[in-house]
């Protein structure tokens, strides 16, 4: 069984979501590591979950980037396994410097809760290999701060190395180049946005977040 | 052109609950000389005005009905005339 | 110890009675210190007892009316009484649910008002012993053009988001209206839905001799010192500046609490013997019910309860309504287990005192004692006062409301799908996170919201219904309606209701014409629970709704939990495919009291109301079955706005098109009449289906594949285009709110 | 004891979407002197050390680690001394 630790923040609320979507739907094993732990041994993949780590007070992910479990999650990342940060996952991953970029006020500077027709654009990614090129799929987005920013040398690295794995249909927040989410350099890290463990069930209204971690079980499966 | 400088910050009685989860996150960051935090917000405003009295006005008004919540919140501002371009 | 600030004496306060400011009659002042307590009550003292027997803790004008709801039935665990109502749904699982007002606070300080609403009513959830699983909410407002609504709106919506998006209780349902009467006097309900083992169930109670008192959370301060008597007055536009009660809410503590609070009563359930949270007056309130429900005496240092501010009275520690706090019973010699636990959630938690078996309540502050009073003059001997009751005299003689004149029926449908009222509240719930726990099935947009219960077949379908022009017109058969349409929203979603909560939203009980529409609200609600076995487990009044002497309406909010029993069954309200047959359920008369359609031709609501509880039992009746059967693509309830409006609220979800023809006539296509559906069937079941209507069915047309909707009338046609439609629906309050 | 007051605002290559909000709200609230807005975050830190110095490296490290991201914003702190009490 492959092994996914959905990391818990004091003010995580997506980390019960993440967990049953891996043991649910997937039908793989997860465990929800506290953020006091310091070792991630013996786990293959790494959730970092949504919601409002230490209430997002400051700046999101301002202060969750310094909980103790941090360092153990930066050397499972640059150890090659998959990192995969969702919502206030993916802003606590750029405050921490895995992934390049801010995520800012929205646009109009309301919270949005709706599902958001996304084009996968680059499937070839640890997290997407189950989706065929530019596929378009639907997945829900809920946040007020997922207006993803960065310069424009760092944009350019992003395209060359395509690191841009999910891009808006229509635009929401107002992010750079319609990004949704990305991947570091070398591809085991992904921060995105929208939220795919809310979209693994037909009876929630789409299965369509299920082939990420799909993707993430099949690379699991080429690497042993 | 004038500059007006606002800092709006909470009553001293209200209770702040993003200052008290920064200065617990200092603590935890081994920063523990710092005794208390309060935060705020500042602003700059640049105000196409031609005195510094109307400055001041505009400033008072704006902080008045915008800036700051009174039920909560006060203000203080300092106008500056800024240099030609 | 020496007091820092000189408080009046006892004899200062019997002559300059200071207690009138703060709520207490000089009547009730003398039967405390004369036949409750035998002499005069301290400063202290006498603000516990003005606090205690307000009316928003003690229900004192209210409970002779509360007695007449209903709150029998097999599946009620848990009645009034508690934080929260509870009610089996099988598998030893139980739903637990309570709605509270805001209305004062969100008015005064919109943001934080509303969103220390969603705060507290969250705790009266966990404190049970249930995790919250979504919450709704009700909002009154003053009309949109002028721009004070407009702020109260945005405020308030993103109060709510703020504190429900941050603590991961999707909201998932609620409703929003606008009328004038709602100027100054906005209302802000919340309904918050949890679901336990029937096994965790806890209550507040502070028992056993020696136990010890625990609190648990955000410091003391000065806020909100007299929150509960603020929501006991009127409101006048002078008193305005009387800002006392602001408190700001922080749903990140209020997170941590609920995880710790959940994982005690999971965990060590044999040493935790009672927990309530601090709401309305605060630390008295919680501390006084929690030792008169048990039957014992509580005893507290005011010194160990962790304060914000320095030299803050004993008045002013106990009266304090500083949010996110709780207090806690457990059993003498385990309080290090409770209090490890809090502190790996970064909580403060300190044992304050214990319990005693002489049913005294005692405070001690820097040595001294400063309260000792018997629990019961506190809670128990509160005097109810059964208040003047007198039929308002415009209900006197009420004419048939006229017919209005409708030429351009697509004219006057596309204003109606403008009106605030009637147009989608999209603009409002897409600021919810609806979805967080990922169980909601049916987000905001249809009758009701649908949570699924993981791991069983079952779900909980839930909405909130209320119309004040209804009750404003017959306050009885308003009440009525309100739980029928409550019960029309859960049966068209695929469940059966079963129990409600409400507000009691109303003008001050001091007014007769005020009180005899409480009265008689209460007993429609009653009768009308009655018949679709929904005990009222749960409920807050909040009166004195007026500003400058002008009442709102009666608003007697419901919000109604419904079972669905299986996933399959449930439905939603769009219309799914080209080719189905539109049926619409219920006869359809001249219905235009308090109608959206009186409102939009300028008029106060006026008329007689008509319903008739047999027709509408028998109509939810034939959808329950309908669904059973599998025979419905969608159902929808009508409500404001009558067929026309619902016919295009099911068909703007898709892109589809309307073909159609009725023997009504243009007018009544926007007659409120009750007990009403539009459902859809596939068209090879219309035949079964026509047979199990037998005749409350009457089909209206087919859904097309084009976007154009069409339905001729007795006297006109609809004629227009889905596109459009959906424009102006969708478009109208986003653009009234900026 | 000393204090930090510490101004956190934006680089100016960012455009900041609640200062665009912001301005908007002024236009239509008519104050439309206004040209410019900026908007930033401002702390007071009260810091139990014995020098200036001390205070200074203080606030310099915690605005480094916590209250500033590199990315998008800039900082800059005042510190003084304050008066025994
Ligand atoms: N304040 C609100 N918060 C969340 N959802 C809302 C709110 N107001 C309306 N809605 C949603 O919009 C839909 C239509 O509401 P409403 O017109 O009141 O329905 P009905 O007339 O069937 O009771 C419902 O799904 C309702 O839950
Ligand atoms: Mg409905």
């Amino acid at each position: 069984m492959m092994k996914f630790a959905v990391i818990s923040f004091p003010g995580s609320n997506c980390d019960e979501d993440l967990y049953y979507a891996i043991t649910d739907a997937l039908h793989e094993d997860a465990t929800i590591v506290p953020h006091t732990a310091t070792d991630l041994a013996g786990f293959d993949a790494v959730l970092i979950p949504g919601g409002f780590s230490y209430g997002d007070y400051l700046r999101s992910g301002a202060i969750a980037k310094f909980a103790p479990v941090m360092p153990a999650v930066k050397q499972f990342a640059a150890s090659g396994r998959p990192v995969l940060g969702i919502c206030n996952g993916f802003q606590i991953l750029t405050e921490a410097g895995l992934l390049p970029g801010t995520l800012q006020h929205n646009r109009d500077m309301q919270f949005i809760c709706e599902p958001e027709p996304l084009t996968v654009t680059n499937h070839k990614t640890m997290f997407t290999s189950q989706f065929d090129a530019n596929q378009v799929i639907t997945l829900p987005i809920a946040h007020g701060e997922g207006n993803y920013y960065c310069d424009e040398q760092t944009l350019a690295s992003l395209k060359a190395n395509h690191q841009i794995a999910f891009t808006y249909r229509h635009n929401p927040n107002g992010s750079v180049n319609d990004i949704a989410g990305i991947t570091n350099q070398a591809g085991n890290v992904l921060g995105m946005m929208p939220h795919p463990e809310r979209a693994v069930e037909t009876i929630l209204g789409s299965q369509d977040g299920l082939a990420i971690f799909e993707s993430l079980r099949q690379s699991q499966l080429r690497t042993v | 052109m004038f500059l007006a400088q606002v800092h709006v910050t909470y009553k001293p009685s209200i209770l702040d609950p993003q200052a008290v989860a920064i200065k617990n996150a200092m603590h935890r960051l081994n920063f523990t000389t710092v005794d208390a935090v309060t935060q705020g917000k500042y602003f700059e405003l640049t105000l196409d005005v031609d005195s510094a009295e109307q400055a001041q006005a505009q400033a008072e008004a704006i902080c008045d009905q915008l800036l700051a919540n009174p039920n909560m919140e006060t203000y203080r501002y300092d106008v500056k005339e800024l240099a030609q371009s | 110890m020496q007091q820092v600030r000189t408080e009046p004496t006892p004899e200062e306060i019997r002559e300059q009675k200071p207690y009138e400011a703060w709520g207490l009659s000089e009547q009730e002042y003398d039967y405390i210190s004369q036949k409750l307590i035998g002499r005069l009550p301290n400063y202290t003292e006498t603000g516990l007892f003005a606090v205690m027997w307000s009316e928003h803790c003690s229900y004192k004008n209210s409970k002779p009316i509360l007695r007449k709801f209903w709150n029998d039935g097999s599946r009620v665990i848990q009645g009034p009484g508690e934080g929260a109502g509870v009610l089996d749904i099988g598998d030893g699982q139980a739903v637990v649910f309570k709605a509270e007002s805001h209305n004062h606070p969100s008015f005064v300080e919109p943001f934080e008002g509303a969103a220390t609403g969603v705060g507290g009513i969250i705790r009266d959830i966990f404190s049970m012993g249930a995790k919250p699983i979504a919450s709704l909410d009700s909002l009154r407002f003053g009309e949109l053009t002028d721009p004070k609504n407009q702020y109260l709106l945005n405020e308030i919506v993103a109060g709510i988001a703020s504190y429900g998006n941050c603590i991961g209780i999707p909201t998932v349902g609620g409703e929003i209206g606008f009328d004038s009467v709602y100027q100054g006097n906005p209302l802000v309900n919340v309904m918050c839905v949890g679901l336990m083992n029937q096994a965790d169930l806890k209550k507040g109670r502070a028992t056993g001799t020696g136990n010890s008192i625990i609190y648990v959370g955000a410091k003391t301060g000065r806020d909100g010192i007299h929150g509960a008597t603020f929501a006991s007055n009127e409101f006048s536009e002078e008193k305005e500046a009387d800002r006392s009660a602001v408190q700001v809410g922080d749903p990140f503590m209020e997170k941590l609490l609920t995880d710790a609070c959940l994982e005690i009563i999971h965990d060590h359930a044999d040493i935790l013997m009672g927990i309530q949270d601090m709401g309305a007056a605060g630390l008295v309130s919680s501390s006084a019910e929690m030792a008169a429900k048990a039957k014992s005496g509580v005893t507290m240092n005011l010194d160990l309860i962790p304060q914000r501010e320095l030299g803050m009275s004993a008045y002013e520690i106990m009266l304090s309504e500083s949010q996110e706090r709780m207090l806690l019973c457990v059993k003498k010699g385990e309080e290090q287990t409770v209090l490890d636990i809090f502190a790996r959630y970064d909580l403060d938690a300190v044992v304050v005192g214990h319990v005693t078996d002489d049913r005294q309540y005692r405070l001690y502050q820097h040595g001294e004692l400063v309260t000792d009073v018997p629990v019961t003059t506190l809670v128990d001997d509160v005097v109810e006062h059964e208040q003047p009751s007198q039929k308002p005299a415009r209900l006197d003689d009420q004419a048939v409301a006229e017919t209005p004149v409708v030429n351009d029926v697509t004219d006057t449908l596309k204003q109606m799908l403008a009106q605030p009222t009637i147009a989608s509240k999209k603009a409002v719930f897409k600021q919810y996170d609806a979805q967080v726990q990922a169980n909601t099935v049916v987000t905001p947009g249809s009758d009701a919201a649908v949570v699924r219960v993981r791991h069983t077949k079952k779900a909980l379908a839930m909405t909130t219904d209320c119309n004040g022009r209804y009750i404003y017109l017959n306050p009885f058969d308003g009440g009525q309606i309100a739980v029928s349409e409550a019960a029309r929203n859960i049966v068209a979603s695929g469940g059966i209701p079963i129990g409600i909560t409400d507000c009691l939203n109303f003008g001050s009980p001091d007014d007769p014409e005020s009180y005899w529409e409480l009265d008689q609200s209460v007993q429609g609600i009653a009768r009308a629970c009655e018949r679709f076995d929904t005990p009222v487990i749960s409920g807050n009044v909040s009166m004195y709704n007026e500003t400058d002497g002008q009442a709102i309406y009666p608003t007697p909010m419901i919000g109604m939990v419904g079972l669905i029993e299986d996933t399959q069954l449930i439905t939603t309200q769009d219309f799914k495919q080209a080719g189905d047959a539109v049926y619409v359920i219920g006869e359809t008369y001249n219905d235009y009291a308090g109608s959206e359609i009186q409102k939009l031709n300028g008029s106060l609501p006026k008329g007689t109301l008509h319903f008739d509880l047999d027709t509408e039992a028998a109509n939810q009746q034939l959808i329950q079955t309908a669904i059973r059967e599998g025979l419905l693509q969608s159902a929808h309830d009508l409500s404001e706005g009558g067929l026309g409006v619902a016919l295009v609220e099911a068909l703007v979800e898709h892109e589809l098109g309307f073909e159609g023809q009725t023997q009504l006539t243009n007018a009544q296509l926007f007659s409120e009449t009750q007990s009403r559906f539009v459902v859809s069937v596939k068209s090879q079941d219309r035949e079964i289906f026509e047979q199990l209507a037998a005749g409350r069915a009457s089909y209206l047309g087919q859904t097309t594949s084009t976007d154009h909707i069409s339905l001729k009338t007795a006297d006109g046609q609809v004629n227009a285009s889905n596109r459009d439609l959906k424009a102006i629906y969708g478009g109208a309050l986003t653009c009234l709110m900026k």
